[in-house]
Formats: C-alpha cells, structure tokens, sequence
C-alpha cells in the first residue's frame, strides 16, 4: 500500500552512520520484543478499541475494554443470548423446585491455558472473589446458605430464600461477569489486582507483547472446545478462527480511521460518527452498528447539596433539559441517536417512557422557570463537572449548561481532566469545598437495563452511588422487583421504578445512541453484540 | 562640547540609550509584523462589538456547518459560531500569552536579581532551577493543569512555571556580566548599598534582554496553550482560545479543515509577528550583534 | 576531565533530589485518586477505600515518600498502578521508539539545520538569508500537532508516499521503520530545525565580525573554508549548547506527535499516567526524562572541549 | 643612530594610494576617507599614524580589500601594487594577492589568530590556499618560517593552540604567517599595541629585522610616537580621514610643519621626571603594609592552582602627593588597587587609609569609610551607568552620605566646571560625549566624594595621547587645588614620568623597586626597571621639544 522510493531507505541510511544510531538500533534489536508491528498476515486481526487496556483485572474494575479482554481469555459459567435468556456455556444449571438450589455442572473438555483442566473448585473461587466486587452479585451473596463444589465438576449454590433473578446476575454480559479463573489467582484479595492471566477462554493471553495503553495480543487456545450451538451475543459455541488478535489503541480517532482506510488495520471499534463520510468513501470499508442497544447517556445530581438537595429544584432542572440538544451536538447524525426517556434502555425488556415528555420535547424553559421560582431558587451556584479529556462526554454537560442557564439556574460550569472528575464526585463536600452538584456519564445499555444492575437506581443514602439519594420508597420498590417472579409482575415494578426515579429525579436520561464500528470487507462473520468478541470472526483473503 | 545632543525618549532610559546603527532601518518584515500585530490585537480585543453570534451559544442543529452568511466561518461541532469564537478566542490566547510573559518575566527577574548578587541564595536558587528546568515543562504544565483546574489562570500559571529557570538564568548572567562593569564597582566604591545597586544599575541591563524574552514567552505560551488543549489539558470549550478551538477542530480535520486551519491561521501569524518583533528588538538590543552593525 | 564528570555527577543528584520531591509533592496535591480509574464507574466509596489501601495511598504522605525513595534507592521503579505491571517494563517496551525518533529528529535536524543556518550567514541580509529566517520563526510559529496533521493529509493521504501512522521496530523491519519514522521527524524537527538554524546564523554572524576571521581573509583562505572551517567550528559551542536546550523542546514534541502519529513512546505513556494519576509510572517518567535532559546537556557540555581547545574540565 | 635614516627614492614604488576615498554605505554616506594620497617602496617602512577615528585603519583595510561589506565602499580613488589597480579586481583575484602579495597584521593576536586551531595549521592554511605542496615540504617551509620570526621550541609551538601562547609568541605567528609567501608589502595595524613595552619593542626589531632580509615595503599604523621614532623610515599623519603631513621621519619629529603634527608631538610625555616636588611633612593618607592576594582555584576534585597576585606590597602615599605603580600586564598592579579600594578582599596585610585600618572590614563597616578614597578606571565607556545622567552619576556618592539632593547638585554643577564640562551638562546621557570628557565626568564623580585618596587605575591608557595630556594636566591642578593623595596605576613609564613623585615597579605581584620618580627612571637599580626602560619605544627623542634628550637624561648608569 505505501509506496517507499527506491533507494531511499539505503541513503539515509547510508548518511545516518552516527554512532548514535547505530547504537540506537543494536540495542533496539536486542531488547525491544516483537514490538507493535501491524504485521498484514492472513491470521491476524489487527483491531482499534475504544481505549487502551491498561488494567488487568476483570473482576476488580467495571472498565469495557477490560471485560472485552475478559470474554477474551476467560470463559463464563453461563452466558445470555440477545433476548436477555441465560444459556449454559461452561456449565449446564439446574434449579431446584423451591428456588434454594442452583447446580452447575461443568462441561467436558474444559481447560486453562496452562494446561490443567478447569474445576469446580476454580468455579467456587472466582464466583467468590467476584461476588465481594459486584453489585449484583452482593445481593447474591447476601441470601448465600453456601456455594461449593461437591465434586469437581459440580457447583453447588444453596440460598436461604429464592432470589429469582440468580440466574441473570450470574449470566449478565456486563458491567463484570463472573469470569472464571484458576482457584489460585482467584484467591487474591478482591482489592488487589490479579498478577497471573489465565483463563480457559478461546484466547490466550500473550504476555510478552503486552504494552499496557497501546498494544495486546491473544493467539488462539488451540485446546479450547467450543460448545456445539451457535454463537449468539455470548453464548454458544467460541469457535475462533484466527491465530492471533492484536488491539491496539489509537489516541487519534482519525490516524485511526486513516489506518483502516490505508489497511493497516482491520477493524476500528468505534468511528466518530461525524467522520463517518471519510470510511464510507472507501470501498473496502464496511461501515456498520454492532450493538442495536448502544449507550444510555445520563446526568445525575448531588442529593446532599444545595440546590439539588430539593426535589423541586431536581424537577425544574429535568424540565430544562431536552435530549434532542445534547445527541445532536454528541453525535450529530441522527441516525445513530434516539431520544428515550426510559430508564432501563430503550430496546429492553423493562424499557418504559413513562414521566420523560419534557425530556424528550426539548425541555421545557418556561415551566422549569416557573417551578424554580415556586420552589425559591436562591441563585445558589451548581457546580457542574465537565471533563475535558474524554470525547464522549465532553458535549453533555456544555449543552446541559446553555439548558439549565436558559432556564434560570446560576451554573458554575467547572472543567476538569476526567481524573479529577471521578475523584471529586466522590466527594461528599459541599460544592464550593471541593464537591459538586451535576455531572454526566454514559452506559451500555445492559448495563442499566434492570433495578437489579442499574447502579442508579439505589436509595441507599450514602452506600448509594455518587449523588447519595435516600430513598426508602425506592429500596421498597427493588425489593418488590426482586420478589417478583414473572416477566410481567417485574414489567410492572419496573414502570413504577421509572415513574418514581423521574419524579425524584433521581438521575435524567438523556437519550440513547449508537457506536458505529468500521472493518475491512474482508473481515466478515462478526457477532451482533455489544461486546465486540473475536470468535467466530473470520479474515477472507 | 563635539558631541552632537541627540534627543534622549523615555525608551532610551529605559533601554539604556540605545545607540541605532547609523544607518538603521526598520524593514519590511518587521513593519508588517507590528501592522498585523496591532490589527489583531485590536480586533480581538474589541471582538465583542462587531462578532454576529455570542460565541458560547450552542445550535445543535447547525453543528459543522460551512460557511454561510450567518456563519461567515462557518460553525464548530458543538454548533457555536466558528467566525465569533476565533476572535473572542484571541482575547484569551493573547491574555494568556501576555499574562505567562508578564509574570514569568517579573518573577523570574525578582528571582534571578537575588540569585544575581548573593552567592548562597545563588547556591540554592540555582539547585532548584536546574531542577525545574531539568523537567520537561509540556509535562510540568500538564500536571500542574491538573492540580489547578483548567481555568485561564491555571494554564497561565502552568505555562509560566517552566519558564521561570529561563527568566531566571537570563537575568542572573546579565547580573553576574553587568556587575563586574566599572560603574558598579565605582558605585561600591561611592558607598552605595547593596540593593540599590541591584536595582539602580544591575535591574535596568536586564531590562532589554527581558522584553526580548517576554515576546518570545509570549509567542511560546500561546503556542503552548494550544499543545496543553491538544493533550486534553486546556482551557474549558467555555471559554474559546485558538488553542481549544483547534484542539477540539482536529477531530474534524478531514472533514472541515476550516475548524484548525482559521485558528491556526491567527495564531500563527500572531505568534510570526511577535518573534519577527522579539528578533527585531534583540538585533537592536543585543550588543554583541549591535557591534557587528556599527 | 575526570573530576570534572565526577563533580557534575555529583552535583545532579541534589538536582534529581529536588525534582523527586517535587514530583511527588506535586503528584499527591493534585485531585486524583487512581483506584477510581481502577475501578471504573459503579465502584462504591467502600470498594474505593479498600483499593487504596492495597495500593499504600492510604498511608500518610511522608510514609510513601520514604517508601518510594527506598525503593528507588535500590533502583526499583515501582509496579504501575493501573497496569500492575512493573515500571521498568513498560519503560523497556515504551523508550525505544522515543529513543529512535528523537534520534533520528536530531540528525536530520543539525544535517538541515546548519548548513542552513550557515547560509542565511554568508549570505547575511540577502533573500537567502531572509527566506531561511522566515521558515525558520514559522517552524516556531505553528502548532507540533498542526503541522503532523499537514503532513499526514498531504504525504500519506493525498500522495500516499508513506504510512498514516504506527511504528515498527527497526530490528523488525528497518524499510517499515524509516517509513513510518518520516513523518514524525520531519514533524519534530521543523521546530528544532528552526532553532538550530537560527542559533547557527546568530552564532555564526557574531563570528564572522572576529579578528580572526577577518585574518583567516587576509590570507586569501577560500570562503568556504572561512566559513566551514575557521567560523562554524567556533560557532560550535553556542549550537551544541542550544541542541542540549532544544532537547527539552523535543520532549514535549514528543508528547505530541507520538499521540498524532500513533507512536507507543514513552511521552504518551506519560500524558497517559498523568491523566490516570498512576504515580509510580509519572514519577518515573519525570525522574527518567529529567535524568536524560541533564545527562545529554552533561554529554554537550563535555563535547565543548572536541570544539574549542580552551576548554578544559 | 637615532633614525633609520634610509633612502628609497630610487626604488620602485610598491604601492601608491591615489586620491582613495571611502565612505559609509547607505544613502546618507558620511565620508570616512576624503582622497588621500600614500606612496610605499620597496622596502621602504612607511608609518601612518594619528588619534582615533583618523581613518588609518580603514585605509588598511582598503588596501587589503577587507572593508566590512554593507558598512564601508571606497567612492573614488585608485589603489596600485606594483602598478596594478586592487580595485579593478574581482573578489578572487583580490583573494588570490592577499598573502601572496600583501599581508597584514592585526592589533590584537589573541582575537586575529583562530582559537580553535592549532597554530602551525593557521600558517600551513597560508600554503594550502596559495600553493601546491607536498606536505613534508610545506612543514618545512612552516618551520623554517617560525624559525625566522625566532620562536623557540619550534615543534611544541608548531602543535599549540594560540592561548597556549604569550601575546608575543602570537604575534610572532601572525608574522610568520603574514610572511611565509614572501609579499611585497606588509601591513601592520597596530600590531604591538596590544604587548607589553618588552614585547613590543621584540617584536618591532624582529619586524625591522624580517624587512631587510626580505626587502618587503611596510605600512605600519600606529598611534604611537614612540614607535615611529623606533621603525619608520617616512611618516604620515593623519587626522578626520585626510593626510595632515608626510615626510621623513627625522624631518617630521625635528620640524613639523603643520599645527596638528606639533600639538601632536607636543602632547607625548617626555620620560624625563617631572621636577621634583619639596617632601611633604604631613601624615600618610594611604599606607598599604605586607598587602597579598592569593587567588586559589584548587577545589574538591579539581585541580588548581594558588596564584599569587600580590606579595607582601607595601607603600605609603602622603596629602597632595602621587604614586605611580608601574608594571606589565600580569604585575599585580591592579590587583594592589582594588584591594586598596576594598573591590577585592586582599588575603593578608594593612590597608590604612587616615588611622583605620579598613583591610578586614566587613561590608557596613567600611561603608563610612569609602568616602575617603575613590577611583577612576581605564575604560571612559564603561565607567558611567549609560542609563544614568551625568548629574545622576554625580550625586550617586554625596546621597549615599545624607547631602541632600539639591546640595549635591549644586555641588556638581561646580564640580563640572571643576574638570572643564559645562554646568548645564548635568542632565546628557553618558553617550553624548566623547572618551576624554566621559573621564572628566568620572574624575568629578570620584571627587565629589571629597576624597582624601584617589586611585587612578590606568585612567588615561585608553586615551589618545591629546586627551591624555589633558587629563593628565586635570588631575595635577586638581591636586593642587584639593591637596588629594593619587594612587597611579599605568603600564605607560612616559606617563608616570609626568606625574609620579614616586614610582613603584612590580613584576610578578613584588614591588622590586620602590623610590622617586627621578630616582627610578634615570638611576634605576633593578634590572627590570632597566629593561622596562630601554624597551620604550623613540626614548632617546623629546618629542615635545623636536630634538634628542641630552644623554645625561637617559642613559642609565
């Protein structure tokens, strides 16, 4: 593809005997490993991610690229296809009659990359470590008689009342599924981040070539038995058909979109959406939506603090804003953004509209105006937190700031690195002594998609998320949601959720939209998901 | 009396009665530079008078728009008037690249006169300046954003820190060159104190030499500016600057060019001008090329 | 010469002392806390506390000092934060390509930069001389990341001579390396190629008005040689001197157009950890950075006696 | 033979400068030579000599075609070598005659030579530019060359750089390197101005020398009488870029015809002393007792060395009364007069000026004490603040003694008239006057302090020999009318004859000798004083009175 003179790279050479250099190179040849090289061989897929993979750990962060390197090299028990329906992968399951009594039982053939066969007593241990991480699995937790392996192929969870949902919670595909690791590195406090990485996934990890932040590789584990059915989301059979996957990171979204184009690499995750004519042009570029569910974006205020410590200066503020600004000046083309009111994620089972009119009309000045003066708004600053490092959330809170000024709040927008963002949210000090009133952020829609897992919605005070809402009548309606035992009773629940978090104001959705991911035409066979996963991807020549 | 009286300015006092060249002339260069300096001096400063759009209002739906007779320049992605947010934002990247020279320039000659004159301050002052000088000050700056916020005067203040040691050193070695000269000696001699010889005789040889160094600050901390919005460490989009102003563009580079290209334009004339105008001003003040002219 | 090496070696470390504790201080003022990134967005403070306990950041800001300086006193860099990896590693992995750029950038630059910088002085106040000025304030005037753009768009996408982007080690694939290299060293060196050219001129001018050369004339030596051999090599110190400062300016092009150009370098390793408040990798980073910036000036200021014969250390 | 005395009108004419003029470029050219007219033979040494700014220097370098390019343009004229117009050729011909057919010295054989290169290579550049030579054999001819100019150790100098060199071995070079190619003329500019009397007077022999052996013609430009005395065969003066006067040398020193050239003679200090001034009673101002300054460079890991540049100096100067200390460069003089003034801190030893003894003081304590004794430097341009007026320069001192300001100015206002300036002077910056009077100013700044001491450090060294005269005359009446003590520090023996009542010689930071002026310069007992005294350029002639010293005066004993 690129055209290099003849010549060329001899006479600089050729000038450039400077010791230096020459000492430069030899030691280069000595020490630098493989390197970075985007090598064009059939067997390798050289893939752009969203962001580069610097934490290891699946368990012990919430961060996308670390659970995509998750679904990589480790399997999951469990996993659910695209209607939300839980499926066996490592392990058939078995409910007991009464609800008390899960029995997983681990499929043949199954294997860490270091050779020894997966057991169930590794199962144990990781669904333990992840258990003290995640949230649902907390609650989990919380109703465990036991969970043991009784041989070593069979796990045995016994609870000390039903709690419906287990299954879903064990199966989810995000924020963190409860990945399964050998026990010994599954014994590492849930704190601390793990030091070996071996999973029983399709892929192996290739540790000598990891560059945290810019490049990792996986080759394929040539001893892993894909199950039989066919991949759907994230489960059935892994069959990979690559050696080796490389992702590398891009800090520049249009060096990324030029090396797609250019074919340097194969596949580019996310493509700014205003830049999409660039790939489109190009012919060998397949432009496409991998995940129909995208991203809810969202702003959530601090229930300690004043202004926002009074729910009718909440609702005038939710009055203010209107979803069609912010999508449009985050993503421009409407066709990657819906507006959505729903809590839950539009396109989900529990999605509901209910109480977001305003929201979805392009909020309302006027009335926001008249119900702030009725609540006797004293032009108390709001501190809103926009940070200015990260492209996906750089355009909410500038656009939420014109809406709220416009209806009368005194705004004190403050722009900070997202860093100092996520510390200072957790901050419970006032907003003038270093806390906050306002910010925003994104989630995946499964992520959101249930009170269960929606770290939102939790009433909690000051275990709840940042912004610390007490709620007790929102506890109550979870608990319900939790009790309920069939898809409409929980549809119901939920509706009441979502009228009751938008009445509250308890955060304010601002709309849904879509990651358009972009691939070499040669790149085919990729599965619909929102995790983008590298079995069953195949790299026609 | 065969000395011709030549008329002595208030400049010349200052400069230390600058002798031009006998046949000096500015040129055509430096002419050109003082003329778009003052223009864009002037039509940034008074941008809000003439701009056809507040330049922090948003229109979602005029996002990336070309050129229209609205939108002369055309708009940026969040919608906002590209034309009205170039000139405003020269407001603050001048104001940040005036302010980043004003106080590293005082600072650093307050700094550097103590350092100058007194051997163990010296000892210490220089220790620390080596050791500020020695970190690479885009980092510094980066870091010092974040523990500051980025408002105008975090960057402000993150741009003049690393530039400190310069100053510092710039004015030490005038110190240390301009007081073996025998005026100060006879002024010891005439039983002067120490600090009034330092700021009487000593400061005022600094004097030339620091303008000379404010412009090239000043060119530098504009540019820097506009590599600490590049890096994600910048001025909030709040507040445009042609720095922010690009950094935001260069996601859009290949589709619209225009977001960096307007910006970068001004800027990069603004910052030509300022170092033609620095370089014009050290031919004429630095003796060791005025020798050459004479 | 040896006592003078030793005594400059001597005097970097309460230099390198300062900046350590300036960095750490610097470090734990600034807002950040590193589990938070760690633990990504639905962590509960709970789960944060526990975290920065693993980590030692709940330990009083004194404790960690000394811890750190202990380690690094046995030359341990520390475990990245974020990555868990160990510091020296990524630094094993990330100096390379920086290495290589930078120098690469520095050659090509004095191969420019002088010959030029000469020229506009011969032929002072001539077109030559004026054209040679001009690009040489401009290299300063625009933006390091501006000028990748221009250059990408106009060799790699609209010529398409040369890659977009990326990195490939010399070792490797030495055609795919010079390829790649390209465009970031021009892009670097405009601006140290204007530095160095306008420092060569000015030096050069300031040379050209001695006696010396003025006698190198009166004994009919040909222009060239005045200029190469009786001018430049006495004009030599200035350069060298302003090369090991442009060094520092190198460093933050650096920063830049590794992130334009797609380069995993060490600049970008360190924007990156100071954006993620990983301590270990940014204190490092300072520490390493600084510890070259001083040793190349060390190495410049050395090199002073290969020019002028008067000086002896 | 006092002169030279040779004759050369049979000799073919080497060069001839006709009717050159020059001039600055530029459209408001100011003219800088105004068609002067010089004929050199073969052979022949012609000296061209005059104060600062009479355009001898351009006319060598016109010569060399070495005018700064953009600065300077000859206008008219012609300049002919053995018959051929210099100006009519291109810049590689021109390139091509220098060192082949006309060299050049310069002033300064620090700066002229390069410090970057190794001697012996500067003058084998001189062959490797002109001709085409086997290496052994143009080290042959660059040795033999050395070995003429009298340079010992020849192979060493051959591989040093110049500052591994004394001023004198430099210049050696410079010639050696001016004379490898065997031109037919040499230009000299200046080039014993910069060296000691001793070296000079070396150098100007071993010039004289190297002239008859190779029969070159020389144009030697020199500011200085002495030295047309000692080498020229013809003279010109020149004044403001014209010719004043030419003929030879004899002619011009016993009778010269026109008032510049005989206000120019008059004004160089004869060698014989002043007449000696009745002893004075009264207490010593100033006694310096075992004064030493030891410089020591040596550091932890550095090698170094203790340089001693004051020894065990001793002197005492009394009310109304001056000393000289005579000296090279090197001898400590200087260092003798910024201990006294306390700019320096001596190691050891007494310095009382009145009954303190101010050697030990720390900086407030001697701060009462400065107002007796001030000083007067070499160098009129750097001397005052640029930045400052003159009247500012004035008061600087009286303020720091609580006068108030009018006061001072007042007082200043008379001091100007004090020193020959106008009152109304007291508000022009430092650049609107010319060398002399800048030192005038500096002279009324130092005693306006009502010093009991004055120190002269090399004060009227930089000056062109009118001005010095001048000045020299300013500080006697000063003298008598204040009574002031003056510590005179020069290298000039002429100089020190006109003022000291007593002279001190150091050489290597010792007084090796110490009594009246008289004393030391006709009856000198040390043998440095004595060959201080024989270097002095044209000591047999008193140039104020046109004619020979009577022998008495001048021969030593």
């Amino acid at each position: 593809m690129t055209f290099i003179p003849n010549g060329f790279s001899g006479s600089l050479l050729a000038k450039s005997r400077s010791i230096a250099l020459a000492a430069a190179l030899a030691a280069s040849t000595a020490i630098v490993p493989a390197g970075t090289a985007l090598a064009q061989d059939g067997e390798t897929i050289t893939a752009v991610m969203h962001s580069g993979l610097r934490v290891l750990d699946p368990i012990i962060t919430t961060a996308h690229i670390t659970r995509n390197h998750g679904y990589m090299i480790y399997d999951v028990l469990i996993a659910m296809d695209e209607n939300f329906e839980v499926h066996p992968q490592m392990a058939e399951f078995e409910v007991s009659d009464d609800g008390l009594t899960y029995t997983f039982t681990l499929r043949d053939g199954l294997m860490f990359h270091d050779g020894e066969p997966v057991t169930a007593a590794d199962a144990v241990a990781s669904l333990n470590r992840w258990g003290e991480r995640d949230s649902g699995g907390q609650l989990i937790f919380d109703v465990t008689e036991s969970l043991e392996a009784s041989d070593d192929k069979t796990i045995t969870w016994t609870l000390s009342e039903p709690f419906a949902p287990l299954l879903d919670i064990v199966g989810k595909q995000s924020a963190v599924p409860p990945f399964i690791m050998p026990a010994r590195v599954a014994e590492t406090p849930s704190s601390e981040a793990i030091t070996e990485y071996v999973g029983s996934g399709p892929f192996t990890f290739v540790e000598e070539e990891f560059e945290p932040g810019v490049s990792v590789t996986y080759a394929k584990f040539e001893d892993y038995v894909p199950r039989e059915e066919p991949a759907n989301w994230m489960s059935g059979g892994k069959v990979v058909n690559v050696d080796r996957v490389v992702w590398t990171t891009m800090p520049d979204a249009q060096t990324a979109m030029n090396a797609l184009v250019s074919g340097e690499i194969d596949y580019l995750e996310q493509s700014q959406i205003d830049l999409l004519p660039i790939l489109e042009a190009s012919p060998d570029v397949v432009v496409e939506v991998r995940d129909p569910l995208g991203y809810q974006t969202m702003g959530r205020m601090n229930f300690k603090h004043p202004p926002f410590d009074d729910e009718k200066i909440r609702q005038a503020a939710l009055m203010a804003m209107g979803q069609e600004s912010v999508l449009a000046t985050l993503i421009g083309n409407p066709e990657y953004y819906s507006l959505c009111g729903a809590i839950f994620g539009c396109g989900t089972p529990l999605a509901s509209e209910t109480g977001s009119e305003t929201l979805k009309a392009g909020g309302d000045p006027e009335g926001a105006r008249a119900l702030l003066e009725e609540a006797g708004y004293d032009n108390t600053p709001v501190v809103l937190m926009q940070p200015t490092d990260v492209t996906t959330l750089t355009a909410q809170p500038v656009v939420a700031a014109q809406q709220l000024r416009e209806a009368g709040f005194n705004v004190d927008m403050q722009a900070m690195d997202w860093q100092t963002l996520v510390t200072r949210r957790a901050s419970q000090a006032a907003p003038a002594d270093g806390g906050w009133n306002i910010f925003f952020t994104n989630w995946m829609v499964p992520e959101i998609s249930s009170p269960l897992i929606n770290p939102m919605v939790n009433g909690r005070g000051d275990d709840a998320w940042f912004g610390w809402p007490e709620d007790a009548d929102l506890e109550a309606l979870r608990d319900e949601f939790i009790a309920a035992d069939d898809a409409e009773t929980q549809a119901e629940v939920a509706e009441r959720i979502q009228a009751h978090v938008i009445e509250t104001v308890n955060y304010v959705p601002l709309g849904q939209y879509l990651t358009v991911q972009a691939r070499r035409s040669n790149i085919v066979d990729m599965i619909q998901s929102p995790v983008p996963v590298f079995w069953q991807i195949d790299k026609s020549e | 009396m065969a000395a011709h009286p030549q008329p002595t300015s208030a400049m010349q006092v200052v400069l230390g009665a600058i002798q031009l060249p006998r046949n000096w002339r500015l040129g055509f260069g430096p002419i050109l530079a003082a003329i778009v300096l003052v223009l864009i001096v002037i039509a940034t400063a008074s941008a809000y008078l003439y701009v056809p759009h507040n330049p922090m209002s948003m229109d979602a739906l005029q996002r990336l728009k070309g050129p229209s007779e609205t939108y002369w320049l055309g708009t940026d992605p969040y919608g906002r008037d590209l034309f009205s947010r170039v000139m405003v934002g020269g407001q603050v990247s001048l104001l940040i690249g005036i302010g980043a020279a004003i106080v590293s320039v005082i600072i650093g000659l307050l700094i550097g006169l103590v350092s100058g004159f007194f051997r163990l301050a010296d000892a210490i002052i220089m220790r620390i300046m080596d050791a500020l000088m020695a970190i690479p000050s885009i980092l510094l700056a980066i870091a010092l954003v974040a523990l500051n916020g980025p408002s105008i005067w975090s960057v402000i203040f993150a741009i003049t820190i690393p530039e400190i040691p310069r100053v510092v050193r710039l004015v030490r070695s005038v110190v240390l060159s301009a007081r073996e000269e025998p005026y100060v000696e006879a002024a010891i001699a005439l039983g002067s104190s120490m600090p009034k010889i330092l700021w009487k005789h000593l400061m005022p040889n600094t004097l030339a030499p620091l303008i000379v160094q404010g412009t090239y600050i000043c060119a530098s901390a504009i540019l820097t500016e506009a590599i600490l919005s590049f890096l994600g460490a910048g001025v909030s989009t709040e507040i445009p600057t042609w720095g922010n102003i690009m950094a935001e563009g260069r996601l859009f580079f290949q589709i619209k060019p225009e977001l960096i290209f307007w910006p970068g334009l001004m800027l990069s004339l603004c910052i030509l001008s300022i170092n033609l105008l620095g370089d014009t001003a050290r031919d004429l003040l630095d003796p060791r090329l005025k020798k050459r002219e004479a | 010469m040896l006592g003078y090496v030793i005594r400059r070696i001597l005097a970097v470390i309460p230099v390198m002392a300062i900046v350590a504790v300036f960095v750490f201080l610097l470090l734990r003022l600034t807002p950040g806390d590193p589990a938070a990134i760690i633990a990504g967005d639905s962590a509960t403070p709970a789960q944060l506390e526990r975290i920065r306990e693993s980590l030692g950041l709940a330990d009083p800001l004194h404790i960690q000092f000394v811890t750190w300086m202990g380690q690094l006193l046995q030359g341990d860099l520390g475990t990245s934060i974020i990555s868990n990896q160990p510091v020296t590693r990524l630094i094993g992995q990330r100096i390379w390509p920086t290495l290589q750029i930078g120098t690469l950038t520095i050659l090509l630059s004095v191969l420019i930069a002088v010959p030029l910088g000469v020229l506009a002085a011969w032929r002072h106040r001539t077109w030559i001389d004026y054209a040679v000025m001009t690009f040489s304030v401009l290299g300063f005037s625009i933006p390091v990341f501006v000028i990748g753009y221009l250059f990408i768009k106009l060799f790699a996408i609209d010529l398409r001579w040369l890659p977009v982007q990326g990195y490939t080690s010399p070792s490797q694939d030495l055609q795919g390396f010079l390829s790649r290299a390209v465009l970031p060293c021009l892009t670097l060196a405009t601006i140290y190629i204007a530095l160095i050219a306008r420092m060569t001129r000015a030096s050069l001018l300031e040379v050209l008005g001695e006696d010396y050369v003025r006698t190198a004339r009166a004994k009919g030596v040909k222009e060239h040689i005045v200029l190469f051999r009786h001018a430049l090599r006495n004009a030599a110190v200035p350069i060298m001197t302003i090369i090991g400062t442009g060094f520092a300016l190198l460093i933050s092009g650096v920063v830049v157009t590794e992130s334009v150009f797609n380069i995993p370098g060490i600049g970008r390793l360190t924007v990156d950890a100071i954006l993620a408040r990983d301590y270990p990798v940014i204190q490092a980073m300072i520490l390493l950075t600084s510890a070259i910036y001083v040793f190349v000036n060390l190495l410049i200021d050395l090199s002073y006696t290969l020019f002028d014969p008067r000086i002896r250390y | 033979m006092l002169f030279r005395n040779r004759q050369f009108d049979d000799k073919p004419v080497a060069l001839e400068i006709l009717g050159l003029s020059v001039a600055t470029s530029g459209i408001d050219r100011v003219p800088i030579l105004n068609a002067i007219d010089v004929t050199i033979r073969q052979g022949e040494t012609v000296c061209l000599v005059g104060e600062s700014g009479s355009g001898k220097s351009v006319t060598s370098l016109a010569v060399m075609g070495l005018l700064p390019k953009g600065a300077l343009d000859v206008i008219a004229g012609r300049i002919e070598l053995e018959g051929q117009n210099l100006l009519d050729l291109n810049a590689s011909q021109m390139r091509e005659l220098r060192a082949q057919r006309i060299s050049m010295i310069f002033q300064e054989p620090m700066t002229a030579l390069n410090p970057v290169m190794k001697v012996g290579d500067q003058i084998e550049e001189v062959l490797d530019s002109h001709t085409r030579l086997p290496a052994k054999e143009k080290k042959r001819r660059v040795v033999d060359i050395m070995q003429q100019v009298h340079l010992p150790d020849v192979e060493r100098i051959y591989g040093s750089y110049p500052h591994q060199l004394s001023g004198g071995q430099r210049q050696r070079i410079m010639i050696a390197m001016a004379l490898i190619l065997e031109p037919k003329l040499l230009i000299a500019d200046e080039p014993t101005t910069a060296l000691d009397v001793t070296t000079q007077n070396q150098v100007l022999k071993l010039i004289a020398e190297l002239q008859e052996s190779h029969g070159t013609a020389v144009l030697f430009i020199t500011h200085d009488m002495g030295v047309v005395a000692e080498i020229a065969d013809t003279v010109y003066v020149m004044r403001n870029g014209e010719i004043v006067e030419s003929a030879a040398v004899e002619i011009l020193l016993r009778a010269p015809q026109k008032d510049y050239t005989r206000r120019l003679l008059e004004a160089v200090p004869s060698l014989v002393p002043r007449d000696a001034r009745p002893a004075s009673w009264a207490d010593p101002v100033l006694s310096v007792d075992g004064l030493t300054k030891i410089y020591d460079t040596r550091g932890f890991f550095k090698k170094g060395r203790e340089t001693r540049a004051a020894q065990d100096v001793k002197f005492r100067i009394k009310p109304g009364r001056t000393l000289g200390i005579v000296g090279e460069s090197g001898s400590g003089k200087s260092t003798v007069a910024r201990c006294v003034m306390r700019l320096i801190d001596p190691t050891e030893g007494r310095i009382r000026v009145g009954q303190t003894d101010i050697a030990k003081l720390g900086r407030s304590e001697l701060q009462p004490h400065r107002k007796h004794i001030q000083i007067v430097f070499q160098d009129p341009f750097r001397s005052l603040n640029p930045r400052w007026t003159v009247g500012d320069s004035l008061i600087e001192g009286p303020l720091n003694f609580s006068q108030s300001r009018k006061e001072a100015l007042d007082h200043a206002r008379e001091l100007m008239e004090l020193v020959g300036l106008p009152a109304d002077a007291l508000g022009r910056y430092p650049h609107q006057f010319s060398g002399g009077q800048r030192q005038r100013i500096a002279i009324a700044r130092a005693i306006a302090m009502r010093p009991d001491i004055l120190v002269a450090d090399e004060a009227v060294s930089a000056l062109d020999v009118s001005v010095q005269a001048q000045v020299l005359q300013l500080l006697d009446e000063l003298q008598e009318k204040l009574g002031i003590a003056i510590l005179f520090i020069t290298h000039d023996l002429r100089v020190a004859a006109q003022i000291c009542d007593e002279v001190v010689v150091m050489q290597h930071g010792r007084i090796v000798e110490h009594d009246t002026a008289e004393n030391v310069l006709s009856q000198p007992r040390h043998d440095y004083t004595r060959a201080l005294i024989e270097a002095a350029p044209g000591r047999h002639w008193d140039f104020a009175n046109f004619r020979e010293l009577s022998l008495h005066q001048t021969e030593t004993a």
